[in-house]
Order: C-alpha cells, then structure tokens, then sequence
C-alpha cells in the first residue's frame, strides 16, 4: 500500500520501477504475482519481457499503465502522459467498427475529422488491413483483431508504448511485415517499449535489452542487452544466437519450478 | 460405420431447430425480402386468429351471459363505432401526449439518477436500495402528494408517472454499468477516455443493451402509472384514455371495457415494435444477432 | 357451493350458499350491522349459508353479480341502472332499499349561494352518476351552465371521493357534491354545507343505497332472497332502534377490515343526514335519470322491471308495516 | 518534466473517483470489515436523516396544513401505534403470503414464457411483441377477467398479480439469452450442450445478469398489481396492506397513508436487499465486480 | 447451399473434405472465407493447417466441428461422433471455477462424480494447473486460460481434435512440454487432430501432414508429409529443415498477397 507513481530518478528515465510488488487476493488466497521488481527503461528503449505463462507479465504492464495499483514499490513515469498499452486480447469495442475502433482515441484527443480520417486509414493500411476498416470485430479473424488493437494503440501517440504479445495471433510473414513496421515507427518516434512476447527470437529480433521473469513470485532473474545492429532479420544467427542464450536460462527457469 | 454417420447427420439436422436454428440464421439471408416478411407476419395473424376463435367459441359455449363476456362481433363493432367518434381519438391523442411528455421525463430523470448512482459509491449505498423501493410503490399511493405539490394540472399526472417509471429506468442503467466487461473499461481508460468520456466511449455503448431492456420496462411503468394518473384529473377540459378505462368499466360497459382493451393492446404493440427494432439493431452492431459467422 | 346449480323455480332442497356483497361505509349500515350482528344469518336460518363479500367500489361488485360469482348485493343508485341497462334488464332485480340521504354541496368559506360558483371548480363522484347530475341539474336551475368537459359558468371536475378531499384542502376545488362521509371529512376541513340534497327531494327522500339481487339467484331461491329481505328489514330495524350500537359496529367492521376502526365522531356526524329505509324510492331513481338524460349525460333508459319489491312487501306485511308501492 | 510527472499523478489521482474508484475496489480489501459495513451504512443512515429534515422543515414552515401534510413525528407516532395494535401485522401477513405466492407464480410462468419465446423463432413472432403489451395494460383492466374465471377467491388477486409481473420477468429473459455472447453458445454446443443442456449449462448462467434484473422489475410489478389487485375482493374479516393503503388514502388519514407507504418502502429496501445480494454474488463470480485484478 | 454433413468415401477416412466452399455476408459485402477446400485427414492422422492471418483456418475448423454451415461442398466425419474444438479465443464459462469448466463435458456425459473428479484432477495436471482448479477464469493469466481450454477440449475424448491455436499463447518451454504431453495423448487414443498453428516449427514438431490456405479465397495450395521418426524435438535439424521449407512457401504466397 505504498504509493504508486513518482518521479522517475532521472530524465533518462522512461519507465522507472523500483521494488514494484502486486498480490492479488487475500488471506489463503492471495498470490504473490510480483515481488520486488526494479526496472528502468531509458528514453527511446525497446525492451523486451519474457517469462513462463502466469509468471506476471501482463501484470506488470496493467500496473504501468496505471490500470492496477501496486501492492508495494513505486513506479515512475517521465513527461506526463500515460504509455499506451496493447492488451493481450483485441479488447475491441464490439460495437464499433475497424475504423471506429482506431478512431477513439484520436476523437478523445480533439484531432479534427479530415486529419483523424488520414490517420485512420494510415494505420489501417499500417497494419495491413485497409480494406476491413467498415467491418465489425466480430467479422474478422483472431489475427486481424490483434492487428486493429495495434492500429488503435498506435493511434494513441504515446512516448511510452506497453505492448502484451501483440503479434501472439499472427503467423510469420505477417508478423515480420509488423516487426518492420514497429521498428520504424519506434525508431522516428523515438518510442521507449515495454514489450511482452514468448517468441524469444521476436524479442531478439526487437529488443534493446531482453528481461527475464521467473515464476511466482515473478521476479527479474535475468537481464542482457542486444547489441546487434539493425536492421536485424529474424532468422539471422546472431538474433538466435541470443535466442537460444535466453532459451537456455528460461529453461533452466522453468525446469526450476518443475514444469 | 457409414450408418452411423447418417444417424449423427439426423440427429444434428433434427437438433437444429428452437436456438439454434436462430445461431445459424445466416440462411436466411439468402431468402426473399417477401418471404421473410410473410415468416414475421403469418405467426402474428395466425395467434391473432387462434386467439380470437378461442374467445368466440368461449362466447358461442354460453358460459357467461353475454353482458359479462361479450363476443369478439360485439367488441368489433364497438370498436368501429368509437374509432368514428371523435371520443376515442381526442382521448387517445391527449393520453399519446401526456405519455410522450411522461416518458421523455423518467427517462431524463431515470438515466440520470441511474448514472448518479452507479457512479457514486456514496450515493450507491445511500439511495441505491431506495430506487427499488420507489419502484413497487403503487401510483395512487403518490396521488396526495403529487395534488398537494401541482394541484390538479397534468404536471400531477407527470409527477405520478416519472416516480412510477423512472426508477425501473434508473434500475437498467445500473445494471448494465455495473455488467460492463472490465476489459473494455480498461482498454477505454488506456485510450484516454476519463469522466465523462469514459462514459460516452465505453460505459454507455456496453451498456446500451441492458439500458434498453430498461427503457422498456420504464415505458411498461410509465404507461401504467398515466392510465392511473389519468384519473387525477378527469375531464378538466379533454377526455383520456385512461379515463375512457375507468368509466367503462365503472359503467359496467363490458365491449367499451374491452375495445379500449384492444386499443391499449395495440399501442403497446406498436411501441413494442419500436423496442424491438432498436434492440435488433444493437444485436445486429454487436454481432449477436447474426451468429452465423464468427 | 354455487346458489345457482340447483335448479327448479320453487324452493331450494339443500344447503345453499349466499353470496352477498357490501361496501364497508357508512351509507351501507343496514348491510354492515345486519353481518356483524348475525341478523342475517338469523333470518337466513340453518339451511343457507352466508358468505359475505365486501367491496372498494361499485364496478368490481357488479362484475361479480353479472359473472356469477356474486347472489346479492348492497349498491348505490348509479351501478344499480348501468348493471340493469347493460345487461338489457337482465342481470340484476332491485328488492329493496336500504338507505336515503347523505349527500350535500359542501363549499368553500365566501361562497354563500349558487351565484358565488360561477368560475368556481365543484367535485363530483364520477362523470354522469348520481352526484354528477344532481349538481349539473341544479346549477341548471340556478341559471348556470356547464358541461361534460368541465366548461361553462362553473366548472365540474369529476374525481374520487378519496381525492376531493385532498384537493379541497389544498384548494385545487372549491366546492363537492358528495355522499356521507366524504361530506363530514369536508366539513371537518372548514367546508359547510351549502345544499342538502335532501331538501331537493320530495319528502326528502332519495335512494343512496339498494339491495340487489341477481335474477339467476332470484328464480333459483326465491325463498332465499325472501329471508334475504327478511334480514335487510330487521337489519334496519337494528339500525333505526340502536343507533349508538349501530355506529359502534360499523366502526369495528371497517376496523377489521382496514386495519383501522372509523372514528365513531364521524360516523355520529354523518348519522343524522342519513335515513335508514327499506323503500328503494323508485321515484328518486327515476327521476335522476330524467334529469340526467336532461342534462345531456346519458340516452332514456327504460327501468321497467328493475324492481321486485313482492318480497319486501310480504316482509313489511309480516311486521305490520306499510307496504312500498310496485312502480 | 519532474513537476510534468507530479501533476500528471495528481490529476490521476483526482480521476480515480466514481466508477474508477469502483473499479480499483481491490484496496478496499484491506479495509477491516467493521469499517466496510460502516462504509455502506453511513450514507444511509445520512439519506434518512437528510430526508427527515427536510420533510420536518416543509412541515415547520406551514406550507399545508397539518392534517394535509403530517410531519415526521405524527406519522411516526401514528407507525408506532400501528406496530403495537395486530392489524397491520395481520394485513402485513396476508399480503406478504399473497405476495409470495403470486411472485413465485409469476416467476415460473415468466420463466417459461420466456424460454420459449427466446427458443422458439415462430412463438417469438406470433407473441413476442404481445409480451411488452401485456405488460402496459393496467391491473384494473384485468379485474373483470378475474373476476370472470377465479370468481371472488384469492385466485383472482394472483391471476391480476401473474399477468401484472410475468411479462417483465420474460423479457428479462428474452433480453438476457439474446445477449448471450454466441462463442460461449458455440463452446457449450461444442461440448456437447444440445437441447436443453444448453440451457442449463450455458445459456441460463450466461444470461443470469439480465434475468436478475428482469426478475427484480417483475417483482415491482408483481407488488403494484397486488397492491391493486387486494381490492378486487376484501376479505370480510381480513385486512391487507393493499387496503389499508387506499382505506387511508380513502379516509382522508395523512398520517396512517404515510406510516402505510413508509412499510411499503420498508419491504421494497428488504426485497432490494436480497436482489442485491444475489446480483453481487453474480457479478464477483464474474469477475466484474472486483474489477481491480483483471 | 448443397447438403453438409456426410459420410466419408471409407472407413479409412476421420474427416473428409470436399469442395467446401464458405461466403460470409452478402450482396457487395461478401467475403469468399474458403473456396473449393477437399481434404482427408485419416483416422490416427495429425494433420497440420497453416496460413496467413485471415485465410480461413478458424472457419474451416468451425465448419468441421459443425458450427457453421457450408456454402457448398461436403463435410464428412467418420463415427458419429461430433469432434472437440478447442477455439482460438478460450471461451471459457466465466461463472464456472476452472475444474468446473473442465468438468462440464464430464458431466454432460453423465460420467459419475467421483470419477469426473479424478479425471478434471488428472487434466489440470496434464496442463500444469493442479494448483488452480479453484480461480476463475478472470484470475487467470492469459496463457492459463489457454490451458485450461486445452483441458476442456480434452476432456471432450472425442476421436477427432480440431484445435485452433492451442498454444499460441505460451512460452516456448511451457509449449514445448504440452507438445509433448499432446503427442503422447494423440497416440495412445488414437486421435485424429486437424490443428491450426502459425508456428511452422510447431508444425513440422507435431503433423504427420502440414497443408497449407492461400488467403481470400482460402485454397490448399501446398500439402506435405512430414516422415520425421518420432518423438521429435522442436530444435531438431530436420524439424527446422522442413519448417524453412514450409515458410518459404508461406512467404511465396503471403508476397503474391502483397502484403
Ligand atoms: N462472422 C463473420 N462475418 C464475416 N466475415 C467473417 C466472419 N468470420 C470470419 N470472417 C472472414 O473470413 C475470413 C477468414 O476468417 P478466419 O477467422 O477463418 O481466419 P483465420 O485463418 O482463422 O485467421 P487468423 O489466423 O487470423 O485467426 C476473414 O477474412 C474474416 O474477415
Ligand atoms: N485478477 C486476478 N485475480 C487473481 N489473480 C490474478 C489476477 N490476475 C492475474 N492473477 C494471477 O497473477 C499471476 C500473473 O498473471 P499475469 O496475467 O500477469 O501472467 P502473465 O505473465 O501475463 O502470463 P501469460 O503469459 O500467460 O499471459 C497469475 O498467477 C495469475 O493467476
Ligand atoms: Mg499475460
Ligand atoms: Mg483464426
């Protein structure tokens, strides 16, 4: 019951997380979902976070975005404005329609109706889905859903950009068309990410620095920074080179716990 | 084995009827706008057939004398006489108007003081049981007080029919605010939806189904408390349909009892129709309706 | 336990049972004193049973007489022509009264005669019953107008009785045409009377309460409505000879049934205007018609056959008394 | 950008109020359970007061006179006076018996009417519609019918109170399994829910919320009719609240019409209490209520 | 609108495919979801369907689990029996517990309690939530859900699987032990799966066959055997050989999509 957001310790600081705890529950019942975790991402990072299913991921990025409080610890964020967060469903509005969708956050931010239109059908076509834009969630497939939650979370222009297995649905090609399309928008935006994904080579292909979770309680067990150049391909062998060191140690993680 | 698959095939054929053949409507798309117009439309005719051969064979059986329960002939031709007066119609027309006047005011009244209360955890645990309890009381039960605060003008009618329908509206909203799936909140408020834009965005649209049931049941309330309100102020200078209710049966007058039955029947029919048209078209945005695809 | 599947016209073989319905008011005396005091049990004897039904108001009554679920009952002069007029002269028989007066013009403070009305707002019962027309009929007579959609010099405002007397007191009317008690709960807030429908009336005589009797029942039991009668003339007699008795039971039988008992001050107040009668005054009724038809609220109604007064002159013969005349 | 991070943090902070005060409940948690029942009985307790003064103020001030508009301490008087003699506890019974009876009547019949109405696509186009227009015909318009089939019994009152409450409990019905999300439909049907299977494990659970909602406006209508309903025959010896509450109104007796409708909210805040209980026991169950863990 | 359901040219047949053809909507705005699709999948056969985000797979998967009906063409299952869907969302009950989740199809096939209870145990362990059998749906992480769907399906023990995405939500190490867990249950029952994957590694891992959809129209545009001697591993040569081919050919037919 400490308090929650603060002022990060200094302007390189992003995302700042010092000692950051969440129990959910009570009593018998309660589960210790993170213990401790202290974590900065500096301005303009990419960072990846990779972790056993149920180890707090989405845990962490909810209380980022400030959707949760924290059970203990602090975390900061620079500039004001709250990170953007692509949940780990579409999470659509289902009476909107694609376009509609992409739309609210750009209507909530008072953009005029000519601009707004440009920008929607931008980021359609960003996503690879220009011509679904007056369709409804529920007439689209699983992996188009995930595309218009990533149109819809790019369209809030945040610095801070919180992304739960954005690309989870999607098969490769697709995925890599994305990875390309993230990476440019992060590097001329000038974005810092918090990015979740259980494809390893994903978070070789995109992170600055990769973290590892271990398993309730979640805690960072392990940190390394990807010093390969980009543009990075995904299957080049210094991107699973680092995959499979991250593999190592998430095995060794998971094996620890038994599963 | 392959008889054992024509079996499964039976059953499932038979199996998709009553729900599910409402799941896989998708088929009917492909019918003609006739057709389906007939498939809406003969049920109809065909109750209202069933229904009124019923009454008159009830009529024919001579089980009550016919001053008590007259026959469906009798009531029709009663009906044909009043719809060329002018009674029915000025009655109707005040009544229409005294429900519009009614209704738009419990549903300004109702949706606010729903949102108020779903929104306010004080207010909520202050008068939130209160608006169930304003419900079930009886409208004449507000009459004394609704003379001593307007007298005997049609605002006493209006204040009887806003405290009868504008806590069952009150009610839908809350329930539907209160079901709004997390998910969706959150991702409204990550998209920078606060206050009231959050309400605007995401509370109101999620919850528009449950509101509606609500609007419905509100005009249900409304409807009732005018027919009783009505008598409030009989006959100040114009007659009303709920007046018209009152008298006939007062004048122990079984076919006007039972026309002005009809029309009130027929009215909650056409507004039904309005319901039904705006519920379906939020089924049909939410993807609900056509649950062929998905 | 129907009085109505036993057939044959002469006498009933066999239990019966009678269902007699009343209003529990004080306009209804006979019929509450003659339940509470056993009256008519006694008269009805062993054989028939009584199974009294009370009601709110006249339209629920007169559904029941005409759907069968009801024998007899004590009802007002209004319900007794639109039960007799609906069902063609039908349903129902008048086979006797019960009581007379109780009705007045109750006024506001500052109005002293009829002309003091014009612009003013009077109560009335209900649109065209009893009260409704005497008022119009009277104004008419005054030299006053109005009309049924409360135009006019004075304007009528129909509403229940419960209402009026909310809106005299918060002075939404001025003035009401109404029967006991409404019309001792209005003087008791500051209205007096400023016409007694009595000294309208010949021998200020006009029927507020008869009893009436289906004619199913009628032809079935003629025995029984004949010890029906029986009862309803001892029952008056009750009422003539112990008033103080006799508010006492009204008062517990509302008592019992509303959960409060009247307050026997305003029975006591209303008593005098009353008479208690066994003559239906079959003069009054029609003339009340008349007056209505005159005023332009309802068509002619032929009353022919509405009332079968045989028992309740063998009744009367039986006790010595005079005898009502058959219209 | 330091003094930039605090505002932000300040205006979240001022944000978290209302709905999202609800929403992150979860701290709430920690709070000791004395504090908790404290937390949801203060606001009530403050409405009462509020509401009697202010009631006590109108009275002080003359606006009416007192036998028009009692004050707080008349009526109060006059409830206690009630409380100790055995007739209100009587009528209180009496009605409470025919309340039980007719509601649970009026639920199966709801139930059932419901069900098959939302199953059957042909019963939804003959009489759906006619279900929102039953519901706006008044309870007095019934009395004739009732009186016609059920004679003077009991009967009748429960006939007045079923067709007075059975059609809002439908609708809630219909209203809930037309919502019913269509990939849990198609997961029940996958896992082998047919018939009426599907009902009870999948569409009946998923539409609970709308069928709770539906069955506490059923019981507001139920009660109205039955308040309505308890004048078609009053029993000769046997009071009910029904006709306490229009022998007062009809006496004239402010004070006993007060302390009536004050019993009458009593009973409506008791029977929100329970529906109360039974929508939050749903909405935890849900995962909507404690919307702080997603 | 020709006739659905049918029987299998033969006994050798769990799912025949022929012709099958699916429109969503109509007039202007119809979709063309799948287009003249024919495939036999034999008793005891996993068969693997890739394709790109939105060809189809999930509809086809509908359609074979009955769910949908047909536009033409005929879908033929062998036994009578309906098959197990696990769908690509979890679709769990969210008023039931996770062990009543998994219990209902126990329950609807009228197994007795006690042995419904040891075998809603036995499935949670299968998917490692032993320790979870009393949260509900909305306490649980994303990848938990997926388990527990697993699970569900499972508990279907039905001869015919089709699973959409089982996995798509789970850190490698997690998958690679369902894999594990999901090959010894396929051969032991004897099942015939049809399994939608965009991992093509999990695909060349798990199939004896892998197809792959063209996208809007879905078509079967490539089909191959995979005869790797089981038990494979995921990081095997011969699992990334056939995986590279596979996704050469996706991204052949993704670039002629454009996209
Ligand atoms: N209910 C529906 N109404 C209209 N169109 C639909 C509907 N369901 C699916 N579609 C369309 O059918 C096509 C195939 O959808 P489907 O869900 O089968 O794709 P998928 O192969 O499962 O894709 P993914 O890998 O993204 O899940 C898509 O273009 C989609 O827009
Ligand atoms: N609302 C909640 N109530 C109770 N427990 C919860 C809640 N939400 C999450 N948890 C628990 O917290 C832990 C972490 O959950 P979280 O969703 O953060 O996992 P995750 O790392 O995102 O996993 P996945 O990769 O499967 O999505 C899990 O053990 C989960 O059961
Ligand atoms: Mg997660
Ligand atoms: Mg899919």
């Amino acid at each position: 019951m400490t308090s929650t957001t603060t002022t990060p310790e200094s302007a390189t600081t992003a995302v700042a997380l010092s000692g950051v705890t969440k129990v959910y529950g009570r009593g018998a019942n309660a589960v210790l979902a993170l213990d401790g975790v202290s974590l900065d991402v500096a301005p303009g990072e990419f960072v990846c976070l990779v972790g056993a299913s149920g180890c707090g991921k989405s845990t962490l990025l909810n209380l980022v975005a400030g959707l949760d409080r924290v059970s203990g610890g602090q975390i900061g964020l620079a500039g004001g404005a709250s990170p953007g967060l692509m949940f780990q469903e579409p999470a659509l509005f289902p009476w909107l329609t694609v376009e509609a969708n992409v739309e609210v956050p750009l209507k909530l931010r008072g953009m005029p109706r000519a601009e707004r239109r440009a920008r929607v059908a931008e980021l359609l076509r960003t996503v690879h889905l220009n011509d679904f834009g007056r369709k409804r969630p529920h007439e689209l497939s699983g992996g188009m859903r995930q595309r218009v939650a990533l149109a819809r979370t790019l369209a809030l222009d945040t610095p801070v950009l919180l992304m739960d297995e954005p690309f989870g649905a999607l098969d490769a090609m697709t995925r890599d068309i994305l990875h390309d399309e993230l990476e440019r928008i992060w590097s001329e935006r000038k974005l810092s990410v918090l990015f979740v994904t259980h494809n390893v080579r994903e978070a070789a292909r995109l992170a600055d620095r990769i973290i590892l979770l271990s398993s309730r309680p979640g805690r960072i067990i392990y940190s390394t920074e990807v010093h390969i150049p980009r543009p990075r391909r995904i299957d080049s062998p210094e991107v699973a080179a680092i995959a499979a060191d991250v593999t190592e140690r998430l095995r060794t993680e998971v094996g620890r716990h038994g599963q | 084995m392959a008889s054992d698959t024509l079996t499964s095939t039976a059953r499932a054929d038979a199996e998709i009827s009553g729900l599910d053949a409402l799941e896989i409507a998708g088929r009917d798309k492909e019918l003609s706008r006739a057709t389906r117009i007939w498939a809406a439309t003969w049920p109809k005719l065909a109750a209202l057939a069933i229904a009124i051969l019923a009454w008159q064979i009830v009529v024919w059986s001579g089980w009550k004398p016919p001053y008590s329960l007259p026959g469906p002939l009798t009531v029709g031709r009663e009906l044909v006489a009043q719809a060329q007066g002018p009674q029915l119609w000025e009655g109707l027309l005040t009544t229409l108007r005294r429900a519009a006047v009614g209704y738009v005011f419990s549903v300004a009244v109702g949706l606010l003081l729903g949102l108020a209360v779903a929104r306010s955890t004080v207010l909520r645990a202050a008068i939130g049981s209160m608006i169930t309890a304003l419900q079930t009381m009886p409208s004449i039960a507000w009459f004394p007080l609704a003379i001593l605060l307007f007298e005997l003008s049609e605002k006493a009618i209006f204040f009887v029919v806003v405290l009868g329908a504008a806590p069952s509206i009150a009610n839908g909203v809350i329930s539907g605010v209160d079901y709004v799936p997390p998910l969706l909140l959150r991702a409204g408020r990550n998209l920078g939806a606060r206050g009231i834009n959050l309400y605007r965005y995401v509370i109101a649209p999620a919850a528009l189904p449950a509101i509606v049931a609500g609007l419905k049941q509100g005009w249900a309330f409304s409807w009732r408390s005018l027919m009783a309100g009505e008598l409030i102020v009989v006959g100040i200078s114009q007659t009303s349909l709920g007046a018209q209710l009152t008298y006939s049966r007062e004048l122990s007058d079984a076919p006007w009892l039972l026309s002005t039955m009809i029309v009130i029947l027929v009215l909650g029919l056409v507004v039904d129709a309005a319901f039904g048209a705006a519920d379906k078209a939020i089924r049909r945005r939410w993807g609900v309706l056509d649950q062929a695809g998905q | 336990a129907c009085g109505d599947d036993s057939e044959g016209a002469g006498g009933s073989s066999g239990p019966v049972t009678l269902r007699l319905g009343y209003f529990p008011n004080i306009t209804h005396a006979p019929a509450v004193v003659g339940v509470e005091k056993g009256i008519f049990a006694e008269k009805l004897g062993a054989n028939v049973k009584l199974d009294p039904k009370t009601f709110n108001a006249g339209p629920a009554a007169i559904e029941a007489v005409f759907s069968g679920a009801l024998d007899a009952t004590y009802i007002g002069p209004n319900p007794t022509v639109n039960a007799f007029s609906k069902s063609k002269g039908e349903a129902v028989r008048v086979v006797s009264g019960a009581a007379s007066g109780g009705v007045a013009l109750v006024v506001k403070a500052g109005i002293n005669g009829p002309q003091d009305l014009k612009g003013k707002k009077v109560a009335t019962p209900q649109l065209g019953n009893t009260q409704d027309v005497a008022v119009r009929y009277w104004l008419k007579q005054q030299g006053l107008t109005t009309t049924k959609e409360g135009g006019g010099d004075v304007k009528i405002v129909p509403q229940e009785n419960a209402q009026t007397v909310e809106t005299f007191t918060s002075g939404a009317i001025d003035a009401a045409w109404v029967p006991e008690p409404f019309v001792s709960r209005l003087l008791n807030a500051g209205g007096k009377v400023l016409v007694d429908e009595r000294d309208l009336w010949p021998d200020k005589k006009f029927v507020i309460t008869n009893l009436l009797v289906s004619t199913k029942f009628l032809k079935a039991h003629p025995d029984v409505v004949q010890k029906l009668v029986d009862g309803q003339v001892a029952a008056n007699e009750f009422v003539n000879s112990k008033p103080e008795e006799a508010q006492q039971a009204i008062s517990d039988a509302i008592g019992k049934i509303t959960g409060k008992p009247l307050d026997l001050k305003l029975i006591k107040q209303a008593w005098p205007t009353l008479e208690f009668t066994n003559d239906p005054i079959s003069a009054s009724l029609k003339t009340g018609l008349d007056h209505a038809v005159e005023v332009k609220l309802t068509e002619p109604v032929d009353l022919k056959g509405l009332y079968d007064l045989t028992y309740l002159n063998k009744a009367l013969k039986a006790q010595g008394k005079p005898e009502v005349v058959q219209p």
